[in-house]
């Protein structure tokens, strides 16, 4: 290992720009939000309901059809996890940031799984597992996971 | 299984931003290696490494480390995961009976890539990745909290395995220096800054530079190179399901599988009489006790009382484990070298005494979703 | 030590420019279907272990098999992540053959799949960030940055073909007829071939040389789409494949050697791959795949090759180097029909790569569709039986070269 | 040769697939450090300085590296000898480049070829003296080295490569 200086070369400039399909199981989904609603699909061997929808069940390896087995779903649900958090990441870098938020995993009521949303207006305080929570809708919805806001106490 | 060992082995001292070139880490670690065996390049027949292109910054990272690596007209090949996997491609080129002598070597640079960036790039780009709730910071908080709530387990329990491999670390000089604390109180961890609520800066495995190699042969040739091959006598691995609402993080269903098909293939049925010394990838400190318990080794909720210091009933991390330094793609094939060295005697400042067996394990994605476990064997 | 290891079966998603009907994991599961198909006695539980890959930097998605699990079948079971850039297919494939030669208790049965959905990222920078750091460190040295545009202005995978296309068409004498007679050829069998990308039923020559250059001696109607789609094959042990199907595919040579890379050395030093038609990689990777084959005369006991070219003077290039051909006379092979599907050495009868190219499927859709030409399930069959094939994949910085050789039967090592 | 690079696209059967939401991503190359060690190339840039030209040899196999490499892949040492380098060399690959003038929208064929000099074993992406048309390169084509008036001890010390006069019998030959 040499003592002299490493050359360091200057940071990549080029970005690359990616836009992933999201399939049409969760354009339904987002569709749905659009118009402030969850949907989810059922899979017919086993019961389980997704929240986002799935084209699979990774439990029994049944293929859900596109036009069946959807389910409408609350938009209240139940605080199963959270945890608080002082970091602030994005695909450019991460930082921590003096304002903790607290970020929770939510399972919508009637769903087999949870999903994972920021908690508002609730002090680190109030949050306990178990206590229920509901939607806190975006007023303009455009169609994407942003459309909820978050979840506050139901 | 048929018999393959572990006959050399090298790892470049672990740095929070090496004053290396990425390509001069590379060779240290491989020709290291080489000599550590006592071989040359010729006896090379086949190079698997261990790089990740998010971590590398650049597309087909391992096209332009084929000469460094050694694979210069050789077989070669790329495992995009942890170094630990890159070394079961490697036991199966040797099994295979097409090679004589696998070079397996991994490893990234924490200096060159965004932290934590690079795992958003894991997450589901269909739903979770524009909105960046989930990460594999807030994935630690929950996996933590998952596991105390299930069974009522204190911070401090958790934090004591912190204090433990730490201060394990002060011995082994490869280790991260930043990751050395030979005082450390259990005070400092539970007040060291939050990372995710209740997991704390460190409890957590520091991310740096650091590139490992290791050799592997079949039976016949290893016995020519070492008088103290360490043979492979299990290996296991399997990926649970990756949406985090899915799973039960109070517990590793991937551990479980993976030690269960390890254990079998080496005909271990209670791995905490027949196993002496554990060096498990453990990215923060509750994995580990979460780990010793999917393996049977404690029972569950249990972890935490079982004394795995150096000289207690089960060791687990002598070498300070990943709390001790954390190179993406080279933690888990260091732990495998780490436990080879307790194997062969050859881990001065931290050896458990009289070593024949030991497992060692590797890992990747969020809350441990893909677990791979190795059962290690000596000659005596 | 290992096992004789077969090919139960391939199955492939359809190909096109945007597959913006479903996701990435949905394309996959596309794939898999369809390779369970073609093996109808088992299903997805039966599968002991996952291998898979892709071109991670063209999609944006670090280690997407993590996402994907549920999509695959692979809840809970062992999964192995191989990439290796443009021979991504090949190594997966190949990782695919050494889990069951392996014997590891509990893994007889592996399904390899590799996949990638270009349309979702760009290609361009994609390719250029496989050298950017290299280029980084030139301008270190004094040269600077639109001096350094200018040299790579080439475009990474044309630049690297045009430099071939080069030194090869300078030594063989080929012409601009031969280069598009291999893109007829390859667009006409695409046509056939329902998962193809490019179908071009009457694409003739004139029309292909009507099109501008986009890099001498390239021209825009010459070069490989930019597609999405997967491809997944089944890999299992002698006996289990006799019941999964009639005519099990043994896979008797592979090979994956790597050389210097090409144009730009690593560290800012220069290559030596001096003339980058040579492939020294190629040949050592085909001589050892062909020794473990135990064969000793390509051009007569092959029946049928897959070779992996974008561009048509690789086409040519390849079935030279791979010992198919004589050095200078594939172009001759071309122009009198030998490589025609009813010709004696059938090539690229999918279309090859030139018509189909999803990076990080199209390396292993090479041995894919060679194994089906043996099982006689392709969807553009050769007449003639085919006994022997063989699938080849190149990519990295023209450094990487993979290869599998297959037959209908056993090589002389376990027979 | 067609002056102007206009995409032609030529048809093919093609099959409708439903258009679906993307969701946005990104890589910023940006964020990333690149760590490269080139201290192994000061004596070239020494040497550079003085209009003169040195390659690394490894000691083992004896290739010649210019610019130096760093690991000698085949014999996985570090190359440690200099060796002395004449400024005459060939063109061991090249290819044409279409630069789109921004201003005059005029597209410029300018040849990128891959020089090696005498004496070393490896070749480097760079360019001829501007005025060389193109289509008089070809693979062997005899170069020399045309030196920047000021060198600070770079590789654009080397500002580009002049060419010389072949006097190979079979040269009309060779040309394609």
């Amino acid at each position: 290992m040499t003592e002299e200086k490493i050359v360091v070369a200057n940071k990549g400039i080029i970005r690359a720009e990616f836009a992933f399909w999201v399939g049409q199981y969760m354009d339904k989904f987002y569709d749905a939000l659009e118009n402030k609603k969850i949907v989810g699909n059922k899979c017919p061997k086993c019961g389980d309901v997704f929240v986002p929808p799935r084209k699979i069940c990774g439990k029994c390896n049944e293929t859900i059809p596109l036009d069946q087995n959807w389910v409408d779903l609350p938009d209240t649900g139940i605080l199963k996890n959270y945890t608080i958090t002082y970091y602030k990441i994005n695909d450019r870098a991460s930082r921590k940031v003096k304002k903790p938020q607290i970020i929770g995993m939510v399972q919508i009521d009637g769903s087999s799984t949870s999903i994972v949303y920021r908690l508002l207006n609730i002090e680190p305080g109030e949050v306990k597992i178990g206590m229920k929570v509901k939607v806190n809708w975006e007023e303009a919805t455009k169609g994407d996971p942003s459309d909820i806001k978050g979840f506050s106490k139901a | 299984m048929e018999k393959v060992a572990i006959v050399g082995y090298n790892q470049v001292k672990l740095y929070s931003d090496a004053n290396y070139g990425r390509y001069e880490m590379i060779f240290e670690a491989v020709r290291g290696a080489l000599d550590n065996a006592g071989l040359k390049k010729k006896d090379i027949t086949t190079v698997v490494s261990a790089t990740n292109d998010y971590y590398d910054g650049r597309t087909i990272s391992n096209s332009l480390t084929v000469e460094p690596g050694g694979g210069y007209l050789a077989d070669e090949s790329k495992v995009e995961m942890d170094g630990a996997h890159a070394v079961l491609y490697g036991l199966m080129r040797v099994l295979s009976g097409n090679h004589k002598l696998a070079v397996v070597w991994g490893g990234s640079m924490a200096s060159s890539y965004p932290a934590h960036t690079v795992h958003l790039y894991e997450t589901d780009p269909t739903w979770e990745r524009p909105i960046t709730y989930v990460s594999d910071i807030t994935s630690a908080g929950f996996q933590m909290r998952a596991y105390m709530e299930k069974y009522g387990i204190s911070a401090e329990e958790i934090a004591k395995t912190a204090v433990k491999n730490r201060k394990n670390a002060v011995n082994n000089p490869l280790a991260l220096a930043e990751a050395q604390n030979p005082n450390i109180t259990l005070k400092d961890v539970l007040e060291s800054d939050i990372y995710s609520d209740p997991v704390t800066e460190l409890m957590v495995a520091q991310p740096c530079d650091g590139v490992a190699a290791l050799l592997l042969a079949p039976e016949k040739q290893a016995k020519k190179i070492t008088d103290n091959p360490v043979w492979i006598t299990g290996v296991g691995l399997s990926q649970e399901t990756y949406y985090l609402g899915d799973r039960d993080l109070s517990t590793s269903k991937s551990m479980e599988l993976a030690g269960k098909m390890a254990f079998q293939a080496a005909g271990i049925n209670d791995p905490n009489t027949q196993i002496d010394v554990a060096e498990l990838y453990e990215a923060f400190a509750h994995e580990e006790l979460i780990f010793i318990e999917s393996l049977g080794i404690a029972e569950k909720g249990k972890g935490a009382d079982l004394n795995a210091e150096i000289g207690g009933d089960f060791p687990v991390n002598p070498s300070g484990g990943a709390l001790g330094g954390n190179p993406l793609c080279a933690t888990g094939l260091i732990r495998i070298i780490e436990a080879v060295k307790q194997i062969r005697g050859e881990a001065k400042g931290y050896q458990v005494k009289n070593v024949n067996k030991a497992i060692a394990s590797g890992q990747i994605g969020m809350c441990s979703q893909n677990n791979i476990l190795y059962v290690l064997e000596g000659d005596n | 030590m290992g096992r004789q290891v077969c090919i139960a079966s391939a199955g492939f998603s359809e190909h096109a420019s945007k597959r913006s009907d479903v996701s990435m994991p949905e394309l996959v599961s596309e794939a898999i279907k369809d390779c369970l198909k073609n093996a109808p006695s088992i299903e997805i539980n039966d599968i002991d272990m996952f291998v898979n890959g892709n071109m991670p930097a063209f999609e944006g998605a670090n280690i997407p098999e993590l996402w994907m699990t549920d999509w695959m079948g692979a809840r809970n079971k062992p999964l192995m992540r191989v990439t290796t850039g443009g021979t991504t297919g090949g190594s997966v494939a190949i990782a695919g053959y050494y889990s069951v030669a392996s014997g590891l208790p509990g893994v007889d049965t592996v399904l390899a799949i590799a996949f990638e959905q270009q349309s979702q990222g760009d290609t361009a920078t994609g390719l250029a960030s496989v050298a950017y750091g290299e280029i980084s460190v030139l301008n270190s040295l004094g040269i600077p940055y639109d001096q350094l545009t200018l040299l790579f202005s080439a475009g990474a995978a044309i630049g690297v073909a045009s430099y071939q296309a080069t030194n090869y068409m300078r030594k063989s004498k080929t012409t601009e007829e031969d280069l598009a007679r291999v893109v007829v050829q390859n667009r006409h069998n695409a046509a056939k071939t329902w998962w193809a990308h490019l179908k071009m039923p009457n694409l003739t020559i004139e029309e292909v040389l009507d099109t501008p250059y986009i890099s001498y001696p390239l021209r825009y109607g010459m070069v490989c789409p930019a597609s999405d789609g997967a491809c997944a094959m089944l890999f299992t042990t002698e006996e289990k494949a006799k019941d999964m199907c009639d005519i099990p595919v043994y896979v008797n040579g592979v090979g994956s050697i790597a050389t210097e890379t090409g144009i730009l050395g690593y560290c800012g030093s220069g290559s030596g791959q001096l003339d980058p038609s040579e492939q020294l990689g190629a040949q050592k990777t085909s001589d050892v795949a062909f020794q473990q084959a135990g064969i000793s005369f390509p051009r007569k006991e092959i029946d049928y090759a897959e070779v992996y070219s974008p561009f048509p003077n690789q086409e040519l290039m390849w079935v030279e180097k791979l010992g198919l051909f004589e050095e200078n006379t594939a172009s001759e092979m071309y122009e009198t029909g030998v490589t025609a599907l009813n010709g004696e050495l059938p090539i690229n009868c999918s279309g090859g790569v030139n018509s189909t190219n999803a990076i990080g499927a199209s390396a292993m859709e090479r041995p894919a569709v060679a194994a089906l030409q043996i099982m006689g399930k392709a969807s553009n069959q050769v007449p003639e039986t085919v006994h022997t094939s063989l699938g080849h994949g190149w990519g990295g910085y023209i450094n990487l070269i993979t290869m599998m050789v297959m037959a209908d039967e056993p090589a002389r090592k376990f027979k | 040769m067609s002056k102007l690079t206009r995409r032609k696209s030529m048809e093919y059967i093609k099959k409708e697939y439903v258009r679906t939401r993307t969701m946005p991503a990104s890589w910023y190359l940006s964020s990333y450090k690149f760590k490269y060690n080139i201290t192994h190339m000061e004596p070239m840039r020494e040497k550079l300085k003085q209009k003169k030209l040195v390659g690394l040899q490894c000691s083992s196999c004896n290739r010649v590296f210019f610019p130096p490499r760093i690991v000698c892949g085949k014999c996985m040492v570090k190359p440690d000898r200099w060796v002395d380098l004449r400024e005459t060399g060939r063109v061991a690959t090249f290819t044409i480049a279409y630069i789109k003038d921004p201003e005059t929208g005029e597209v410029q064929e300018r040849p990128i070829v891959c020089a090696q000099l005498d004496g070393s074993d490896t070749s480097y992406p760079t360019q001829l003296n501007p005025d060389i048309e193109f289509k008089d390169t070809y693979v062997g084509m005899p170069i020399k080295v045309h030196w920047a008036e000021n060198s600070e001890g770079g590789l654009m010390d080397i500002q580009y490569y002049d060419v010389t006069e072949d006097k190979a019998q079979d040269l009309e030959l060779r040309k394609d």
